[in-house]
């Protein structure tokens, strides 16, 4: 029925995965809150399907020469929810928020090199960066600093979120449910749905037997060992897209055994990529050696995983003096992802084989981040990254050794170079191929082993129409602005 | 109704049966005998010989302890026509419950439910039986209460059961069971748990209702005395047999069976001591030449092995957030005594009154606060814990009213006679058990019971254990606290006599606490007799009970049943009078105790203005 | 040696062999299962049900769930009886000295005690999981300290009980020390309430280590205890009951041999059931 | 009254000890607030400087006073990852927690009490071994387990009941009953397991007593002694139990709130241990022991109303 003429009302109950938290866009980091407010709020500029940074809320935007100054044309007539339309004073007010280090936001540092913000009229906004920084333009589509908020809102943004989105924050039940509301004024025009409710029902089983009995409407993350049964149920439609996030096994660099890089090779070498994606993830996915966004130009399609050889890993580990049983490593994953407990009981089994006497220690997600992330306390571990499709962000963050999520403890003369390059060089297909060769870099030395994109799920009732456009192209965000239900 | 030489009820051949997991237990067997309308019938016997599997089966009670009725007849001449009992089904045993036989039992404490009003539990059986109305049965219940003079019925009325003192709640236990005018109330062992003076008044009401309301009463007890006091016939039971059956007069006079005479002959009898030096023997069925244990030597050494001065106990009363002191219980008030070699003190009196508080207080078991007790001359009360254990403990011992409890029940009989042995270094190694058998021997056990465990012993055989473990001392002096309250007739003439055959061989003085008037006349030679924590009259044996003068000896000793149905003192309306608190408020300094000597060695409190 | 009348029993004898049966296992397994057995993953056999190669089934990375369950058996019986035991350390001396010293001494002590039991047991044991980390061996820990308020509470109430019964004075006087009291007199008289307290506490240890698994914070993967088994199963509870019901039957007939058999302890320990019914 | 007072007062000493000990424990609590606001995407000065707003490096001491001088005063803070002020979060939390633990509670009662005095009545025989072996079932397994059967069974399979959720009764009062009902039922299973034994041991207890013998002996039917004699005895003993249990039912919903996103007390005390939320840990944890309390006083409270013996001492 996809082909018939959308319908405006009704209520859409929605069960999300995850809990909603601080529901200020600048502060917040999760994607699960992102994933709700992004109805809420507008971003200056929004990225396509190839990831090409597009206009949005800024009508247009220039770029001088030397990659320092940022022009912006606003959308005119743009109107908040509070009633209010959108000036080049709310643009400056929402950057100025960002980059006051009170504000506490999280996407602080996109606006380093900026010099000044200036508003010549009420619909043009300049920006002048004091060095040149590559990828400022596309950070700002990113999920938070991005965001246009009405001036002089800061103080209420974290409990009654106010945007200029298709959606008006109406109310949340902490932890329960989140409730929005059509906003008529929105100048992309009014979204059919009367309300949207985000139920928050983090326990997979519950979400689906909400699903199956009516309850919700839809639901994102179906899990992965049911997908196969949904998609064949009549009564459910699907819909699945690539990648919703991607997974690596970390190795602490400043581990000894670590130290060495053929020991890290060597438990490349232990690790089956296809059969730990289809025992984790019951296959919704696809192996990579690239973290790169797949359809993005600094995905280094050349590179290719290691095959499993546990002769090899052992012969590896000898080499590097450690004899079977001679080397002990704790595993430490975060219940927060069930599929990195199993992935790593997966492992373990295989570590052992190859002769490593291998435990597990499960974390909760505060625990993960306060011993693996802060303290950097851990000897392997895995992670997943959502949206950091922007290349600077993903590879300078992640293993510079000043990266800001080098948690590993990575320090690579040659990664580092190459990532400080990247930032001052303008030209994308030149900084694209600096990128590729960083790819290179990580798996030569087995930096970290990558191993996946997994895919993003939703179910949902037959009823709920205008599901082709409801992911974001940057993956992770769910937009209701063209959902609908079917009476 | 029938007429008075019909039976009102007869048991014919009645045999029940419990089931349990080593089989069928036989409760009673081929059990025969009948009463008569306005005649008393006292069951006899001793504990587990029946009497209340049969009184149970009359009332069809025992299938709740999971008894069957497996032979006899059980025939109940009742309103509607004569029925067997045994076959009535539960609707007609429901009506005659309550209704047409009444029953009273032991615990007046227990046989009240603790949540309901005593009028609640008044007038339910009233409104079941009678179809009363609310008013009509509260009207009857006042006077129930009256029937049975309880002060103030109207108050009663309102209060629970913990609000009223045992006696009390005893009578109302008979109110109610009087309630529907019963042509039969069965009373089991309705004063055990009394005082001999409330027991007394209970015995008196018992008696005055039976005669008002021409009902007959089927009396169950284990106290011969009771028996001789109440009965017109004697049913006399022996492990769920029927011995003897008879007129009260011929059973006491001329018992026929080996077994009744025994009892009878273990029971002492106040007043057969009169005239007599000192303590004696009960003389024991079957027991050989009690004769031959002599009379305990007469105290003559001049220097008391123990005395007592001015002892005073008090317990604090605990209340409030830090658990301050908020009352005294004065258990123990200015009491001093003393205690010559040989000799046996008793100390009688009513519960409550003190007299186990005195003896632990003199072991310092409890600690006194105040007063002196020297023993050889020592001050007791100045030692320190160690000195406590070598100098005191070694000289006296205790032995306590519960065998069940006096002994440790997970440790072998032999072990726990030894650790005193051990302790306090009177004997080592291969020693040790030597004496322990000796002493097992001296006491007349069997050597093969040191390697048991309490629980294979029966009550006597365990408070001869216990004394066994008080004897490996040696100690000058023990201290028997109710040491044969608990046990039957015949075993506590069994164990009495084996202390005055200890005492007249070893020399040992006893504090011999009791509250049977009848066991102290037999083994003490002097008693002390003791009322609110005070010593009101102290004396010899013969001046305390042929020469009473506190006003409460007085009343004691005449509430004290006979055993011999010939004296019978059983008399209508006692006076009603509760004993009053012992619990003052912090601070209280009571008048000390001044004492007349009325005779040589015989002191009399003198009564206080108050 | 004679069986006692309780054991004789038909639901006292039940829940000894379920008892024993289990303890076995525990102590057994191990032995003739290589450990190995119990992670072995098979992925052309995820959730499979029980089939010839497989007697009880998989689970959702196609592991025994035969061998896991019975070396589970192991872990689970270790961690409730070490935790029970470790409750019972703690737990002892305190009931003992607070019932038998009083005073002061109890006063202070049960007023922690009184404390500790305000918060929930599984309350208690998860924050202090947490603070300590997870594992085996700080599951043990929560778990025991969870339990040791209500143990001491027991014991001191039943050592009050016990203080004042004629045979302690009876000890006193017979010259012994209030250590050899405690240890002589009390002790053994407390035993059997402490046993059957055991008893059921081991019960409540299996419950709650599968409930601190449920949360992530109790046995730690590969392993396999019952907890972390059920735990498992949540997410495959409709596709795959057998995932739950395996190690939820092994859980339910270890807690209900405990409790017959406490039950049974309960009444053969009794010193004044014996002779009589 | 003195009781009461008394009783009050201990209670203050408690909850001090409480807030002293939840205090301690949670700050002992590894992890770190500030990186929990945070998330990934952070950089070490803005945790400084976040950590010095918080007052996170204040002596532990200082951090207590502070800390008891709010609950005191009735500012009891915001929670850092909620970013709402505790007091009204918790205060509706503890709404929700309040309709299962009643509702389970009374679900217990009224089956188990019955189910007990049943049993006790005809002791030792089928109908004992019958209800004692059901009760025994019930404790057997973990109450997430039988959350998740109930789900399975009422949403899933009849689907007559919703699977997860929570309702504010103010709002909708059948929805809230019909949301309550499946962890209503999973937490009562277990409780109602207890409180049969419970009720079962103690009523074998009271029908031995001579009291009932007495009544008997009256005449009264079998059931008004059982029912009226019996079990008025049985009510004090039997609460007392369901007051200790209503301890046992707040550690429980930590697990079946979670499993049935049932958001009360017991999953805001989960979420807030899993992200260190260290203030609403403190308050939270301290609520729930002061509830725990409360809930046994009220029934202390409630004994000395029904029990005459303890009324008047
Ligand atoms: N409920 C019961 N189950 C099994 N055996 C019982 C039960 N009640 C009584 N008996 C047995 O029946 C016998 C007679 O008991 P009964 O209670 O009649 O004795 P009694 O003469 O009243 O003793 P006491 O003076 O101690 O009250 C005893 O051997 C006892 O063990
Ligand atoms: N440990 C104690 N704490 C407080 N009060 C006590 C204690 N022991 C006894 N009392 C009280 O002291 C008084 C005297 O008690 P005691 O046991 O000495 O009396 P008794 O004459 O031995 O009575 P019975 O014949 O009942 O054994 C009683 O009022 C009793 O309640
Ligand atoms: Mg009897
Ligand atoms: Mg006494």
């Amino acid at each position: 029925a996809s082909h018939s003429a959308p319908v405006t009302g009704g209520t859409l109950i929605w069960g999300h995965s995850e809990t909603t938290q601080n529901l200020d866009m600048h502060q917040t980091g999760t994607a699960s809150t992102g994933r709700v407010l992004q109805n809420v709020h507008d971003s200056i500029v929004t990225v396509d399907k190839d990831l090409k940074v597009i206009p949005n809320l800024a009508e247009s935007f220039e770029q001088s020469e030397d990659g320092l100054v940022y022009t912006f044309k606003l959308r005119p007539g743009v109107m908040f929810h509070n009633g209010k339309t959108m000036t080049s004073a709310d643009v400056k007010f929402s950057f100025d928020r960002c980059r006051n280090p009170d504000t506490g936001a999280v996407n602080f540092e996109v606006f380093n090199n900026v010099a000044s913000i200036e508003t010549p009229d009420d619909l043009t906004v300049i920006i002048t960066l004091g060095q040149v920084n590559a990828p400022f333009l596309s950070r700002l589509a990113e999920n938070g600093a991005g965001v246009i908020m009405p001036e002089g809102s800061g103080e209420v943004q974290g409990t009654t979120p106010i945007g200029c989105g298709p959606f008006k924050f109406v109310r949340r039940e902490f932890g329960n449910e989140v409730e929005l509301e059509r906003f008529d004024d929105y100048w992309g025009g009014p979204a059919y749905l009367d309300k949207v409710i985000a139920r928050e029902i983090t326990e997979p089983t519950v979400r689906l037997t909400g699903l199956r009995t009516g309850e919700l409407h839809m639901i994102n993350d179906i899990p992965a060992d049911r997908i196969a049964e949904i998609e064949a149920d009549p009564n459910l439609q699907v819909v699945a897209w690539f990648p919703l996030n991607w997974d690596f096994v970390n190795f602490n660099h400043d581990y000894e055994p670590f130290k060495n890089p053929k020991v890290r090779e060597a438990f490349d070498y232990m690790i089956d990529k296809e059969v730990l994606l289809e025992g984790a993830l019951w296959g919704q996915g696809k192996t990579t050696a690239s973290p790169s966004y797949p359809t993005s130009a600094s995905y280094n399609a050349a590179l290719t995983q290691r095959p499993q050889d546990i002769e090899k890993a052992k012969a590896l580990l000898s080499e590097a003096g450690y004899g079977p049983g001679d080397l002990k490593v704790v595993f430490k994953a975060t219940t927060n992802y069930p599929y990195h407990i199993e992935a790593a009981q997966i492992m373990l089994e295989w570590f052992r084989m190859a002769g490593v006497d291998a435990s597990i220690e499960q974390l909760t997600w505060a625990d993960w981040l306060s011993q693996c992330w802060v303290d950097k306390d851990f000897q392997i571990t895995m992670m997943n990254f959502f949206t950091l499709w922007e290349p600077d962000f993903l590879y300078y963050s992640l293993w510079n050794t000043e990266g800001a999520f080098n948690y590993r403890k990575i320090s690579n003369p040659m990664v580092d170079e190459l990532t400080a390059k990247a930032r001052v060089t303008v030209d994308p297909a030149e900084r694209a191929e600096v990128y590729k060769q960083v790819q290179q870099v990580v798996h030569d030395e087995t930096l970290d082993v990558v191993l996946w994109f997994r895919n993003g799920t939703i179910g949902a009732q037959p009823t709920v129409m205008g599901l082709d456009t409801i992911v974001h192209p940057n993956g992770s965000n769910l937009r209701f602005h063209k959902v609908w239900l079917a009476a | 109704m029938p007429d008075g030489n019909t039976p009102l009820v007869s048991v014919e051949g009645l045999r029940v049966e419990f089931a349990s997991d080593g089989g069928t237990i036989v409760g009673v067997e081929n059990v025969s005998f009948s009463v008569a309308p306005g005649e008393t019938v006292c069951i006899v016997g001793e504990s587990g010989s029946g009497k209340s599997v049969t009184s149970l089966s009359l009332m069809r009670l025992v299938e709740f302890g999971g008894g069957t009725i497996a032979e006899g007849r059980l025939r109940f001449a009742g309103q509607g026509g004569e029925i067997d009992l045994a076959q009535a089904d539960p609707e007609t045993m429901r009506g005659i419950r309550g209704n047409e036989i009444g029953m009273i039992f032991q615990e007046p404490m227990t046989s009240l439910n603790p949540v309901f009003t005593i009028e609640r539990q008044m007038t339910d059986g009233l409104r079941a039986h009678r179809g009363l109305s609310g008013a009509q049965a509260r009207q009857r219940a006042l006077e129930l209460l009256q029937e049975v003079r309880i002060p103030e019925p109207e108050r009663r009325l309102k209060q629970y059961p913990h609000e009223l003192s045992g006696g009390m709640r005893q009578r109302v236990v008979i109110a109610m069971a009087m309630a529907c005018r019963p042509r039969l109330l069965i009373a089991d062992e309705p004063t055990t748990a009394l005082d001999v003076t409330i027991q007394a008044e209970i015995l008196a009401l018992i008696d005055r209702l039976k005669r008002e309301n021409g009902m007959a009463v089927l009396f169950i007890t284990h106290d011969m005395a009771v028996v001789a006091q109440m009965a017109d016939r004697v049913v006399v039971m022996y492990r769920g047999n029927l011995v003897e059956e008879g007129p009260v007069g011929r059973i006491f006079a001329a018992p026929q069976e080996e077994y009744t005479r025994a009892l009878l002959a273990a029971v002492p009898r106040l007043g057969d001591m009169r005239g007599k030096p000192g303590p004696e023997p009960l003389r024991l069925v079957g027991a050989d030449a009690p004769d031959s244990v002599q009379a305990a030597v007469p105290p003559g050494d001049p220097e008391p092995l123990l005395q007592v001065l001015h002892l005073t106990t008090r317990y604090p009363v605990k209340g409030g957030l830090f658990r301050r002191t908020v009352a005294n219980v004065h258990a123990v008030e200015d009491v001093s005594f003393d205690i010559a070699k040989g000799e046996t003190l008793a100390l009688v009196g009513e519960s409550g009154c003190g007299k186990s508080s005195c003896g632990r207080s003199i072991l310092r078991l409890a600690e006194p606060t105040s007063g002196q007790v020297l023993l050889d001359r020592t001050d007791v009360l100045a030692l320190n814990e160690r000195d406590l254990r070598r100098k005191v403990w070694r000289d006296i011992q205790m032995v306590f009213q519960d065998p069940f409890a006096s002994l440790n029940p997970y440790m072998r009989l032999a072990a726990q006679v030894a650790e005193p042995l051990s302790n306090f270094g009177i004997a080592k190694g291969s020693e040790i058990e030597d004496r322990i058998a000796a002493l097992f021997d001296r006491v007349e056990l069997p050597r093969s019971f040191m390697r048991r465990f309490p629980h294979e012993l029966s009550g006597g055989q365990r408070q001869r254990v216990a004394i066994a473990r008080a004897l490996a001392v040696s100690p000058k002096l023990i201290v028997a606290d109710e040491a044969v309250s608990a046990l039957d007739v015949s075993v506590q003439a069994q164990v009495l006599n084996l202390m005055m055959e200890l005492q007249s061989t070893l020399g040992i003085s006893y504090l011999f606490i009791s509250h049977d008037m009848a066991v102290v006349e037999r083994v003490s030679h002097r008693v002390g007799v003791m009322y609110l924590g005070r010593l009101v009259e102290i004396g010899s044996r013969a001046q305390i009970f042929e020469n009473p003068r506190h006003p409460y000896t007085h009343s004691l000793l005449s509430a004290v049943p006979i055993a011999d149905p010939a004296r019978r003192t059983v008399r209508d309306d006692l006076k009603f009078r509760p004993i009053p608190s012992p619990v003052f408020p912090v601070g209280h300094e009571p008048a000390p105790s001044v004492y007349d000597e009325v005779e040589p060695g015989h002191l009399v409190l003198r009564q206080q203005a108050s | 040696m004679r069986i006692p009348a309780a054991f004789r029993r038909s639901k006292g004898l039940i829940g000894a062999i379920l008892v024993l049966s289990v303890f076995l296992v525990a102590l057994l397994a191990p032995v003739f299962i290589p450990e190995d057995w119990a992670t072995q993953m098979d992925m052309r056999a995820r959730l499979s049900p029980p089939t010839w190669a497989h007697p009880l089934g998989t689970d959702q990375l196609g592991r025994d769930l035969m061998y896991r369950v019975l070396l589970g058996a192991q872990t689970s019986i270790y961690i409730a009886s070490a935790a029970v035991l470790m409750s019972i350390v703690i737990g002892l001396p305190l009931g003992l000295i607070s019932g038998y010293v009083g005073r002061t001494t109890d006063n202070v002590l049960m007023r922690l005690v009184d404390t500790l039991l305000s918060f929930p047991a599984l309350l208690l044991a998860l924050t202090i999981s947490a603070v300590l980390g997870p594992n085996l061996q700080n599951t043990i820990i929560a778990i025991g300290i969870a339990f040791t308020p209500f143990l001491a509470r027991i014991i001191r109430g039943e050592a009050l009980r016990v203080a004042q019964m004629p045979y302690v004075e009876g000890a006193r006087t017979a010259g012994n020390s209030d250590f050899r009291i405690i240890v002589h007199h009390i002790l053994p008289n407390i035993m059997p309430a402490v046993i059957v307290q055991s008893t059921i506490s081991l019960a409540f240890a299996i419950l709650a280590e599968a409930g601190l698994s449920f949360l992530g914070l109790g046995t730690q993967p590969p392993d396999a205890s019952w907890g972390l088994m059920i735990q498992a199963s949540r997410d495959y509870l409709d596709r795959a009951p057998w995932t739950a019901l395996v190690p939820g039957v092994a859980v339910a007939v270890t807690v209900l041999g405990l409790n017959m058999f406490g039950d049974a302890l309960r009444d053969a320990l009794d010193p004044r059931a014996k002779g009589g019914s | 009254m003195s009781y009461l007072v008394n009783r009050l007062l201990s209670m203050m000493l408690t909850l001090f000890l409480i807030s002293v000990i939840t205090f301690t424990v949670t700050n002992i609590l590894p992890g770190d607030v500030a990186m929990m606001i945070m998330g990934t995407q952070s950089n070490p000065e803005a945790l400084a400087g976040l950590r010095q707003s918080l007052g996170l490096n204040d002596p532990l001491i200082v951090q207590y006073g502070r800390w008891i001088g709010g609950m005191l005063t009735g500012d009891w803070g915001n929670s850092l990852v909620f970013k709402e002020p505790i007091a009204p979060l918790l205060l509706q939390k503890m709404k929700a927690s309040a309709l299962i633990v009643l509702f389970s509670m009374s679900i217990a009662l009224v089956c188990a009490v019955p189910l007990g005095v049943w049993a006790a009545v005809h002791a030792n025989r089928w109908q004992d071994t019958a209800a004692s072996s059901a009760s025994l079932v019930g404790v057997s397994l973990p109450d997430f387990f039988w959350g998740i059967m109930l789900i399975l069974l009422f949403a899933r399979g009849l689907g007559w009941l919703p699977s997860s959720g929570f309702i504010d009764p103010a709002d909708d009062i059948w929805g809230a009953m019909r949301h309550a009902l499946l962890p209503s039922l999973a937490l009562g299973l277990g409780l109602m397991a207890h409180l049969t034994r419970m009720t079962r041991a103690t009523m074998t207890g009271i029908l031995n007593q001579e009291f009932i013998r007495v009544a008997r002996a009256k005449g009264l039917d079998e059931g008004t002694v059982v029912w009226r004699y019996g079990l008025a005895n049985a009510v004090g003993p039997v609460m007392t139990v369901a007051g200790l249990q209503v301890g046992y039912l707040f550690g429980s919903i930590i697990v079946i709130e979670s499993l049935f996103n049932f958001t009360g007390m017991g999953w805001l005390t989960y979420q807030a241990l899993l992200n260190r939320d260290i203030p609403l840990i403190q308050a939270s944890v301290f609520v729930i022991a002061a509830v725990v309390m409360l809930a046994n006083l009220i029934v202390d409270l409630l004994y000395v109303a029904v029990d005459p013996r303890i009324r008047l001492s």
